[in-house]
């Protein structure tokens, strides 16, 4: 079972030698170099037809401008180079440029998703008791006095002399009930 | 000017709203460890500006645009290599040695002048004063719970005042010894630089040397259980003459 | 058509194994085994036969799973030099990771006799226990030890050089050193004052001495396969991985003996 | 309790340095001082069996595992003592 997974990750070209009836090991190095140009009209336009060719096609063309590559490449004629190139290096397949406008839809939905989650926050929070007592602007300015009381804090904080800020007030009154 | 008063917004021995800060330090182990904190964020900022200053000039002058060609065979430069790895060899040297300085300083407890034994239990501290007996051989020893919120008087803090507060003496060598009763807690008291784990059947000790009179909050800061939060810790530095009068009345009854 | 072509021939040089039940059947039969010996030992009733038929079942695997091996190493030819260089490693390996189990062993007895609680007196061996006389029982044990590891060596430079009967006599008498080493350590267990469960010092010395007897019988085992094989005919002067690593084995248990001898022993005591 | 007392004014207060024996111990140096405690529980007794409960350099054991050892500690090791079964030999 292993084995079969293995060859099927083997590129395409050598599955493609693999199928001629002659298969045999020794096919990559007894396959000739082959001194024919191939004819411009099965290379014209690659860029286009390339990924939408059948797979067998794409491995014969492609064992086709190998065995041209086995000879001097000034013998190549400028269109098999550019298919030569552009089948390795071009942006096809895990090269393909993204498209358009992907950025954007990745921005979008991680948007939607932090408003879905501040959403399930409230939703959550709707359903919280009651806030304790200790957090209302009465007890927390007795707890100033409390805090001067204790000799709370009296390098930076409420105790310091010439203290100006706040001290522990941060709630608004308390409701009357 | 502005960094000053900022500080003092954020400087906060009780935690206050918004304080992210130390609180203020009492005694000289948080005074040390303020000082340390101080000195390795000077070379975190040197290391965040140098990082992320070599990051941006990367990103801006290496784009495939700008620079087009592509070094395939630079791969590696032996001058360069050997620059950022002893440079921050160096660095963690110079944080290391205030560090362990600090770290020994800390752990020492030369002569001190009492011992408050403070036991962790599920879910309250109790503590003991051996060192003074009575005729009976009796010394002090009390429970120390919270107080729950009901009960609170208009003012207190919630979830850190306890019924019965350690009363430690100012200007005083105190050692106190930390042991549990049944799993793992840990005395801490941020304002006074004390943490450490108390391990049932193991003594561990921490010196305290209070420098102000007031009063320090803490809470148990292991996990312990469910009220792992309900087993805060309250200590009163008060002055020697008003330890002692509190001492005679607890002998006393 | 492709697979096909594939099938008739082989360009390289690894096993690529068969589907095969017995990595399944092995784990089933340990995990009952180990689960029928927790609950015995916790005092289920009738769990004793569980784990009886759970040690039946294991090494009733173990022959099958042998048998496969020995058919693909020995008589297919699957075991080419890249593969038994793969096995080797493997085998060096797993004997690294057995190590590093004692280690952990080594670190609880360290842990606890280097600096004994003050529950036991803080003192080693702790009051009431009293400790196996090192130069009696254990010494003899070194000393049969390190006898079998000498006649295990003389086998193999025998087989190496086409020596039969060296091989077999040589083997031979390292399993029956290795036995009496085992009966020896059951004398030693059943006569020795203290049990697993008299404070931290008896489980220490049980977990450790313990684990290496299992161990010590384990590479009994493999070396009495080894010994069968030898017998069969199916080792050569060059291909006898399987022994080998018997022997490798060997020597593992017998270095831990030595460490277990110098400091639960000798040192502990 | 917790709540400091008032000073009564007319009351004469004299204050004497305080100060008990169990300092710093080179044995113990660390963190850790569970053996401290134990240390000086185990020489106090051996001390008395060894000399009589009435030989006042024995005390100073007495009192630093007083300061350092919890009571429930003490009053465990106690009961095994009395029971037969504490870890050490102490007559030796």
């Amino acid at each position: 079972m292993f084995l079969r997974t293995v060859s099927r990750a083997v590129p395409r070209s050598t599955a493609a030698i693999r199928a001629a009836p002659t298969a045999s090991v020794n096919a990559l190095q007894t396959r000739a170099a082959s001194d024919h140009a191939i004819p411009n009209p099965t290379l014209a336009n690659i860029e286009k037809r390339w990924e939408v060719m059948p797979p067998q096609e794409q491995a014969e063309l492609w064992m086709q401008l190998r065995d041209r590559m086995k000879v001097d490449w000034h013998q190549m004629t400028l269109q098999e180079k550019k298919a030569a190139y552009y089948i390795a290096f071009g942006a096809h397949g895990p090269r393909a440029q993204p498209p358009k406008g992907e950025g954007m839809r990745v921005f979008a939905k991680v948007l939607q998703l932090t408003a879905a989650s501040v959403a399930v926050f409230y939703a959550i929070h709707a359903f919280a008791g009651k806030q304790p007592a200790t957090m209302s602007k009465e007890w927390q300015e007795a707890s100033n006095e409390y805090a001067l009381k204790e000799k709370i804090n009296p390098i930076h904080g409420i105790s310091k002399e010439g203290y100006e800020g706040k001290g522990f007030v941060q709630s608004p009154p308390a409701e009357k009930s | 000017m502005f960094l000053h008063n900022y500080i003092s917004k954020l400087q906060l021995d009780a935690p206050t709203p918004w304080g992210l800060f130390f609180q203020d330090s009492a005694s000289p182990q948080m005074e040390g460890i303020e000082e340390l904190h101080n000195n390795i964020m000077f070379y975190l900022a040197i290391i965040l500006f140098t990082v992320t200053w070599m990051m941006i000039s990367m990103i801006r002058n290496f784009l495939a645009n700008k620079s087009p060609i592509a070094h395939k065979y630079m791969n590696h430069g032996t001058l360069i290599e050997l620059i950022w790895t002893i440079s921050p060899a160096f660095i963690l040297i110079l944080i290391a040695f205030p560090s362990f300085k600090l770290l020994y300083l800390m752990d020492e407890v030369m002569d001190p002048s009492l011992v408050v034994y403070a036991e962790g239990h599920q879910w309250y501290w109790s503590y003991q004063y051996p060192d003074f007996t009575n005729e009976d051989d009796e010394f002090i020893e009390f429970d120390s719970y919270i107080v729950p919120e009901s009960d609170l008087e208009e003012g207190q803090f919630r979830m850190l005042e306890v019924d019965n507060r350690v009363i430690i003496p100012e200007l005083t060598h105190t050692r106190i010894v930390i042991s549990a009763a049944d799993v793992i807690h840990s005395y801490a008291c941020p304002s006074l630089g004390i943490k450490a784990d108390a391990y049932p059947g193991r003594l561990n000790q921490a010196s305290v040397y209070i420098n102000r009179p007031g009063t320090f909050f803490g809470q148990c800061s292991e996990i312990c259980g469910i009220l792992h939060s309900s087993m805060p810790i309250a200590i009163q530095s008060v002055s020697i003459k008003d330890f002692l009068l509190w001492l005679r009345e607890q002998m006393e009854g | 058509m492709i697979y096909k072509s594939k099938s008739n021939f082989q360009n390289h040089p690894f096993h690529l194994v068969s589907p095969s039940p017995w990595p399944l059947f092995t784990s089933l039969s340990l995990f009952i085994l180990t689960t029928a010996t927790v609950l015995f030992m916790h005092g289920f009733q009738g769990f004793q036969y569980l784990v009886a038929l759970a040690v039946f079942n294991v090494i009733y695997v173990m022959a099958l799973w042998f048998r496969d091996v020995i058919s693909e190493g020995t008589y297919l030819g699957n075991h080419t030099n890249a593969v038994q260089k793969g096995l080797n490693l493997g085998v060096g390996l797993f004997i690294i990771s057995e190590v590093f189990f004692f280690l952990a062993i080594f670190w609880a007895f360290f842990h606890s006799a280097i600096s004994p609680s003050v529950e036991l007196g803080a003192q080693w061996p702790p009051l009431g226990i009293q400790a196996v006389n090192p130069f009696e029982l254990p010494l003899l044990n070194t000393i049969l030890l390190l006898s079998s590891g000498v006649t295990i060596t003389y086998a193999h430079h025998s087989l190496i050089q086409g020596n039969r009967k060296g091989a077999l006599y040589g083997t031979v008498v390292t399993i029956i050193l290795a036995v009496i080493f085992t009966f020896f350590q059951g004398v030693e267990y059943s006569v020795s004052s203290f049990t697993i469960s008299d404070s931290v010092y008896g489980s220490c010395f049980y977990f450790g001495t313990g684990f290496h007897g299992l161990h010590v019988i384990i590479g009994t085992a493999f070396l009495a396969v080894g010994l069968w094989r030898l017998a069969a005919y199916h080792l050569t002067d060059h291909h006898h991985l399987g022994y080998e690593s018997g022997i490798l084995y060997w020597h593992f248990v017998d270095v831990v003996w030595l460490f277990l001898y110098i400091s639960v022993y000798y040192w502990g005591y | 309790m917790g709540a400091i007392p008032e000073a009564d004014p007319d009351e004469v207060l004299e204050t004497k340095p305080f100060k008990f024996v169990t300092g710093y111990d080179a044995r113990f140096p660390q963190q850790n001082q569970t053996k401290h405690c134990w240390q000086n529980y185990v020489d106090y007794y051996k001390c008395t069996t060894a000399k009589g409960e009435d030989f006042r350099p024995c005390k100073q054991f007495y009192h630093a595992f007083r300061s350092l050892c919890p009571k429930a500690w003490t009053d465990r090791w106690d009961g095994q003592r009395e029971a037969g079964n504490f870890p050490v030999h102490l007559d030796k």
